[in-house]
């Protein structure tokens, strides 16, 4: 018995011997980290990233390696789910940090997983990229931490200019998800900017709905009701179809307003005629992009049969970040721990970088300095540049 | 005094009156039975007694205090002991368990001793331990201690139940059909377990029974109940020659 | 006064959802004595099943080989997909709840749990992470009616469910296999003794719980029209809240309470701050069944959830 | 506590193994696990170079496995000289000396061969996370997962009732012990500055997470109290919308963040506090469940107007058992807020119920070996599927659906916890023959 498990098990050592000898050329492979949500409540983000992703891959092998002080090293992706649960972001971020020893992670891309994994990669000195999170907890007092967005403070007060501006109306109308960090921290800015325009109470109706909602028929009465002459929606591309078909079909006329949520191509394919002539605040208009973000569009759509959404973009452009860092370091020591230190360094210091979704220059806090499109969703259901709006 | 007076008591079902004007004195150590066609409401009675339902006329009084509002567990605590017809045993409990658990009342050593196991709760569980040995051992029944209740057979089921009965500490002990499903054989035993505990323990008894056989050797005085009330009440002789009874129940079922 | 009629049709449209769903749960709960949590992906994958109908049967009708007009694809679409989710009805009972008849019935919950969650993923696996839509199978038309907005959509939701809930209504009354039914519901032991065979009436059960929820599923897909693998869930819980509330072996106090549940949502949101919604609507199901605890309609029982 | 007689499991079929092992007592084994992760501490790192792995497998292979197989035989024959092979060399050894030392200990009292041993664990799993941070993670969010699914076994297996609600539970208990230690000792945007010196929270930390257990139980009366008067399916959903409504509620507090989350928790959550947090968890419901107080509940699931009807108090002993549950289930929650460091609303919901109910059913109702079976036994299958992304979620329910046609009350129903009987000196093997 004991002789039998002895033998077996010294079989078993030479297995690992003979065939993993080999594999021990890895070394000079520098591996960033992708830590999103292929499965829980948004799988398309975690879809649209791991596309993103995979695109940025294949140009750097095209380019044979990542040049770093002379040296090519080759670079792989480490792709983990992390479920859209926030413990299993930080257990996958401490894996990719301890175990995988990347050199720096993008995402987690929702704030409720960025926040605590945003710890750990500060706790580890890992540079960390989120390229949707929207909330100040993530990047707040976090060095290593940086985000690839711009923040709700900054949209808010963007979009109740515009409509001002452009309309010239009084008394606003806000619906969005209580549940959900992002449209709640959008729609909870955009009202104290129009309050601070328009004096108080100008925000004539600021209702709500949970996650997964579908009918938003008594809040849309109640917004009618109210007299209000636009609608603010900071919603995802799946409610914002529902709710513009839902508030017509009770007799609303008035213009509908979003935010750089409605950015998916997906918004305008499950809305339909009902969102034509809307405005909404993004970070790129696909139709009309010029140079890179029209190259960077084409090659998506061509290869993956949809029109990229802002995730892909905004994580595309992370990625670019990252690459941009690493290409600046003097050199790699090989050592994983400075390594990322260098990097870090070399992320903040990044001035003007010109990526897809606009320039961007980093806050100490890691918050991007970039500008805002305004775009109108044309009669052909396409995303034309309106105007841009900088800080 | 009597231990268990019961004086005109009635009670309704949502408007159905399923007993009427009922009343009982059972003095210590008395053997009572109560017998009646099904669905007279024999069960009604005992539910009403021992609090689990509350009666909507009358006063029932256990050695002298009033025991209506009381709930179940806190009569059963004063000293009304049951058994039930179809048992109503714990699958997957133990027949050591069984015992044991119905020292219930007679535990004092609170959540402390529970979560954080005392000294005074070591030394509770043993003393009902070994009260429960003591009992399982009376009903002949010790050997199975260890074993789930379901997989014994239906004889030694019911004696184990009898001695969760008595483990409660009763003073008077209310049996609903022990007798009913049993092979001669297991009769015998059962009537034997009777015995003793009239003849060792000096336990009043109130007994729902159909075999006459029973209620014949065992019963000083026997209710008869129709429709919930008593048409007759005496001897066990008496009541066997009854023409009311016989007609309302004898006349119908066949004695076992 | 418009502002409440509209609130009156919005939460109609709304409760036909939840009635609908918790009709299906009613069925299996009262007859099988079972939560089927798998319903709630059950109706996800009915709404799937139609999308995959309409859209085939639009592509018929574009080529050319035969013309039909839109709403009677909707129409058709929904017998069908009815009958597909029948099957997989029918099979959920026989993979998930067949095997374990005689285990602890909150086994056969957590087994529903599961079957639900493959659903999901499978779908999500199936199709990928973008979300469909449904295509629109009958114009929409808006009437105004004194200030009251009423669509066409709306009008159809309330109408078919109400027709289904009759017709199910009719069926568990008046046929042999729906008095078998009701039987089983009482009594769990006995009927199949008296030559009603369980194996039959169990896969019955679900198979007509399975189509109500397909119905509904393509209602909702016509009424709201994106779809995600994820947008059973919790519409399924809150239909299983209605279908216990409306008391065990009441199918039409499922149907009742699923309207009920509704109203509430929609009217706590008309008066309160729509924030609080869900805080208020659940305190309210709290309170009913803290002082009714046997639900509405449902005779007293109180059933246990035996291991 | 007697010791009961060999249980009558399959010993045939393992009968050479069982034989082979049988005369190791639990210190022995413990003692060998020392061993072996002392040996990884030191000769690990150099093994992992020989055998070609890039690093230490993490949990024992098995996340590795599905990523990168060429790596399998390395990480087999690591698992191997580290741990198997040590490990029963060691136990095989010195099991004479153990099993000496187990039948001293059997003779002292149990809490102090208990405590003896847990030592010995507590040092076995120190050394064992000192290699990497992600073992350390992930025992944590074990040991509380083992907390959580034991304190809803009381409910939905001991006393048999289908609670939905314990995901209210752990919420009420994260974000209580998390305001307390955000709230008095760290300077937060939501909460205002530090009332007290920082040094003196970790002193003061068991105080957050009690009063968040407390808040729990407290919370657990408004299911508690229905259930007085029913049972099954309507307090299933009396639960549910106690679950939906501590997460509306949340969301709609502004003052700890609404659905924002809290974030900033001070890292207190260390092994050794989570270490003894869990084995204080599993001591107090095991003690209790073991009870003829707790058996009650038994009792009441099984036949309850039969327990009313033998002096059991009915109404108390649920309260207890909800009470009870919820605490632990609020420890447990403020553990967790204080792992990750930040909560939010979002993720006490259906997901939650889903994830802990399969963990209590797949380990075994009624019982705390099936519990911690079945939240070790998640938790790590959990991280093994992670990199098969969206068919992890087809293989997990596959395989609990299986267990619960297989074995419909898990894997490990109905068993007792007998500390005494695990301790217990195991000579017996050659007399056994």
């Amino acid at each position: 018995m004991k002789k039998g498990f002895i033998v077996v098990l010294a079989l078993l050592v030479m297995c690992g011997l003979s065939f993993s000898a080999p594999v021990t050329s890895e070394a000079k492979t520098l591996t960033i980290g992708l830590n999103v949500p292929m499965t829980g409540d948004i799988p398309k983000v975690g879809e649209s990233s791991k596309h993103a992703a995979q695109m940025w891959l294949e140009d750097i092998k095209a380019a044979g390696g990542l040049k770093v002080g002379g040296k090519t090293y080759k670079v792989a992706l480490d792709i983990e789910d992390n479920e859209s649960k926030a413990d299993s972001a930080v257990s996958v971020a401490t894996k990719m940090i301890t175990q995988d020893d990347v050199l720096a992670i993008v995402g987690p891309q929702s704030s409720k997983q960025a926040v605590p994994a945003g710890e750990v990669c500060n706790n580890y000195k890992t540079p960390m990229i989120s390229p949707w999170s929207t909330n100040p907890a993530t990047t707040d007092n976090r060095p290593y931490v940086f985000r690839g967005c711009f923040l709700d403070s900054f949209q808010g007060p963007v979009m109740a200019k515009f409509v001002t501006g452009e309309y010239g109306f009084k008394k606003a109308a806000v619906l969005y998800d209580v549940a959900s960090d992002y449209p709640k921290g959008l729609a909870e800015f955009f009202k104290k900017a129009w309050e601070k325009m328009h004096g108080a109470g100008s925000v004539v109706a600021f209702e709500s709905f949970t996650t997964k909602d579908t009918d938003f028929s008594s809040q849309l009465s109640k917004i009618i009701k109210s007299g209000a002459q636009f609608l603010f929606l900071p919603q995802y591309y799946n409610e914002v179809p529902l709710i513009v078909q839902q508030a017509h079909a009770l007799g609303w006329k008035n213009p509908i307003v979003g935010s750089d949520s409605w950015g998916s191509p997906e918004t305008v394919k499950l809305c339909g005629k009902d969102c034509y002539g809307s405005f909404f605040c993004t970070h790129y208009a696909a139709a009309g992009a010029k140079g890179a973000t029209k190259a960077f569009i084409d090659r998506y759509t061509k290869k993956y049969k949809e029109v990229p959404d802002d995730v892909a973009a905004l994580t595309w452009d992370s990625l670019h970040i990252i690459q941009k860092g690493i290409e600046s370091c003097a050199k790699l020591t090989g050592k994983v721990k400075k390594d990322r230190e260098a990097l870090r360094n070399a992320i903040a210091k990044i001035k003007d970088f010109k990526g897809i979704t606009g320039n961007m220059t980093f806050t100490e806090n890691g918050d991007p300095i970039k500008c805002a499109v305004i775009v109108k969703i044309s009669d052909k259901g396409e995303y034309k540049f309106y105007k841009s709006v900088c800080p | 005094m009597p231990l268990l007076q019961v004086k005109n008591m009635t009670h309704f079902f949502t408007g159905l009156r399923a007993v009427h004007n009922y009343n009982l004195e059972i003095n210590p150590g008395e053997i009572r039975g109560l017998i009646g066609p099904n669905g007279a409401g024999k069960t009604t009675i005992f539910n009403l007694l021992t609090g689990v339902l509350r009666p909507t006329e009358g006063e029932i009084t256990l050695e002298g205090t009033d025991i209506i509002g009381l709930r179940p567990h806190q009569i059963a605590a004063r000293g009304i002991g049951r058994t039930f017809q179809n048992m109503k045993l714990w699958r997957h409990m133990t027949v050591l368990e069984h015992v044991k658990m119905a020292h219930y009342s007679q535990l004092s050593y609170g959540l402390t001793g529970a979560f954080f196991g005392t000294k005074k709760r070591v030394r509770q569980e043993n003393e009902i331990e070994e009260h429960a040995h003591t009992l399982l051992a009376l009903m002949d029944a010790d050997q199975f201690a260890d074993q789930k209740v379901l997989n014994l057979p239906y004889g030694v089921q019911r004696r184990v139940e009898m001695a969760r009965a008595l483990a409660t500490r009763p003073k008077i002990l209310f049996l609903d059909e022990p007798t009913v499903g049993m092979t001669p054989e297991e009769l015998v035993g059962m009537m034997n377990v009777f015995r003793k505990i009239h003849n060792e323990l000096g336990l009043a008894i109130f007994l729902i029974e159909h075999r006459m056989k029973v209620v014949m050797e065992f019963c000083q005085r026997v209710q008869t109940l129709v429709f919930g009330e008593v048409i007759a009440e005496g001897t066990p002789d008496e009541i066997q020659n009854d023409p009311r009874v016989i007609e309302a129940y004898l006349g119908k079922e066949e004695v076992a | 006064m418009t502002y409440f009629l509209q609130n009156v049709i919005n939460a109609l449209q709304w409760g036909s959802f939840y009635a609908l769903i918790a009709l299906g749960y009613s069925m299996v709960y009262s007859i099988m004595m079972l939560f089927n949590f798998a319903h709630g992906d059950i109706f996800m994958t009915g709404a799937y099943i139609g999308l995959g109908i309409a859209t085939g049967l639009l592509a018929i009708v574009s080529s050319g080989v035969i013309a039909l007009p839109g709403w009677l694809i909707l129409v058709l679409t929904i017998i069908i997909s009815m009958f597909i989710t029948s099957l997989l009805g029918v099979l959920v009972e026989r993979i998930g709840y067949r095997p374990l008849r005689n285990a602890p019935r909150a086994s056969a919950a957590i087994t529903g749990l599961m079957i639900g969650i493959i659903l999901e993923t499978g779908n999500l696996a199936l199709l990928g992470a973008k979300r469909f839509s449904f295509p629109p199978l009958i114009m929409t038309k808006a009437y105004n009616i004194s200030g009251v907005f009423v669509t066409n959509k709306k009008i159809l939701v309330v109408l078919v469910s109400l027709t289904l809930m009759l017709a199910l209504d009719l069926f568990v009354r008046k046929t042999k296999w729906g008095m078998a039914m009701r039987a089983m519901s009482y009594d769990f032991v006995v009927v199949p003794l008296m030559g009603v065979s369980i194996d039959v009436i169990a896969p019955m059960t679900f198979a007509i719980g399975s189509g109500l929820a397909a119905a509904g599923g393509v209602l909702y897909g016509v009424a709201y029209p994106v779809l995600d693998p994820y947008m059973g869930i919790l519409i399924g819980w809150k239909a299983f809240v209605a279908a216990i509330l409306g008391g065990r072996g009441s199918i039409m106090g499922a149907a009742l309470a699923g309207f009920l549940l509704g109203f509430i949502e929609i009217f706590v949101t008309m008066i309160f701050p729509s924030t609080l919604r869900d805080l208020i609507a659940f305190s309210i199901v709290l309170v009913i069944l803290t002082f009714r605890p046997h639900g509405f309609f449902g005779k007293p029982y109180s059933a246990k959830l035996r291991l | 506590m007697e010791v009961k007689k060999s249980n009558p499991g399959n010993t045939k079929r393992f009968s050479g193994l069982r034989h082979f092992f049988s005369g190791i007592p639990a210190s022995g084994w413990l003692l060998a696990a020392f061993a072996a992760v002392l040996l990884e501490f030191y000769v690990g790192d150099p093994l992992t170079e020989i055998l070609g792995l890039p690093k230490i497998p993490a949990l024992f292979g098995i996340v590795i496995i599905l990523k990168k197989p060429h790596l399998i035989p390395g990480a087999f024959a690591y698992v191997g000289l580290i741990y198997l092979l040590p490990i029963i060399i060691v136990a095989k050894i010195t099991a004479p000396a153990t099993n000496w030392v187990s039948e001293k200990l059997d003779r002292m009292p149990l809490w102090f061969s208990a405590i003896l041993h847990l030592v010995l664990l507590y040092f076995v799993l120190e050394i064992w996370t000192d290699i990497s941070d992600y073992r350390l993670l992930m025992l944590k969010l074990t040991l509380i997962a083992i907390m959580i699914t034991l304190s809803l076994n009381i409910i939905n297996g001991y006393m048999g009732e289908f609670s939905c609600s314990h995901p209210g539970f752990i919420a009420l208990g994260a974000y209580v012990a998390s305001v307390f230690t955000v709230g008095l000792f760290v300077n937060d945007r939501l909460l205002g500055h530090a009332l007290l010196p920082q040094a003196l929270g970790q002193f003061l930390f068991p105080i957050g997470l009690i009063l968040g257990g407390l808040v729990a139980a407290v919370g657990a009366l408004i299911v508690a109290i229905p259930s007085f008067r029913t049972r099954g399916d309507y307090l299933a959903i009396i639960s549910l919308a106690f679950m939906f409504i501590v997460k509306s509620l949340i969301e709609n507090l502004e003052v700890v963040g609404g659905p924002r989350g809290l974030g900033g928790q001070p890292d207190w959550a260390t092994l050794p506090t989570v270490f003894v947090w869990a084995v204080l968890c599993v001591w107090t419901i095991n003690n209790f469940v073991e009870s003829t107080m707790g058996k009650a509940l038994n009792a009441v699931r099984d036949e309850e107007s039969a327990a009313d009807a033998m002096t059991v108090n009915t109404r108390k002993t649920k309260m207890i058992a909800f009470m009870f549950g919820a605490f632990w289930a609020g420890v447990g929650g403020g553990l967790f807020a204080h792992v990750l460091r930040y909560v939010n609303p979002g993720t006490f919901g259906i997901k939650k119920l889903a994830e802990v109910l399969a963990m209590v059913y797949f380990g075994g109702l009624n019982s705390v070996f099936g519990s911690i079976v079945g939240a070790v036994s998640f938790n790590l299958l959990s991280e093994a599927l992670r990199p098969l992304e969206i068919f992890k979620w087809i293989i997990i329910p596959v395989l609990l659906i299986l267990v619960m046609i297989y074995r419909p009350t898990g894997l490990i129903a109905f068993k007792h916890f007998n500390v005494k009987k695990i301790l217990r000196p195991r000579p017996g093997s050659k007399e056994r023959v």
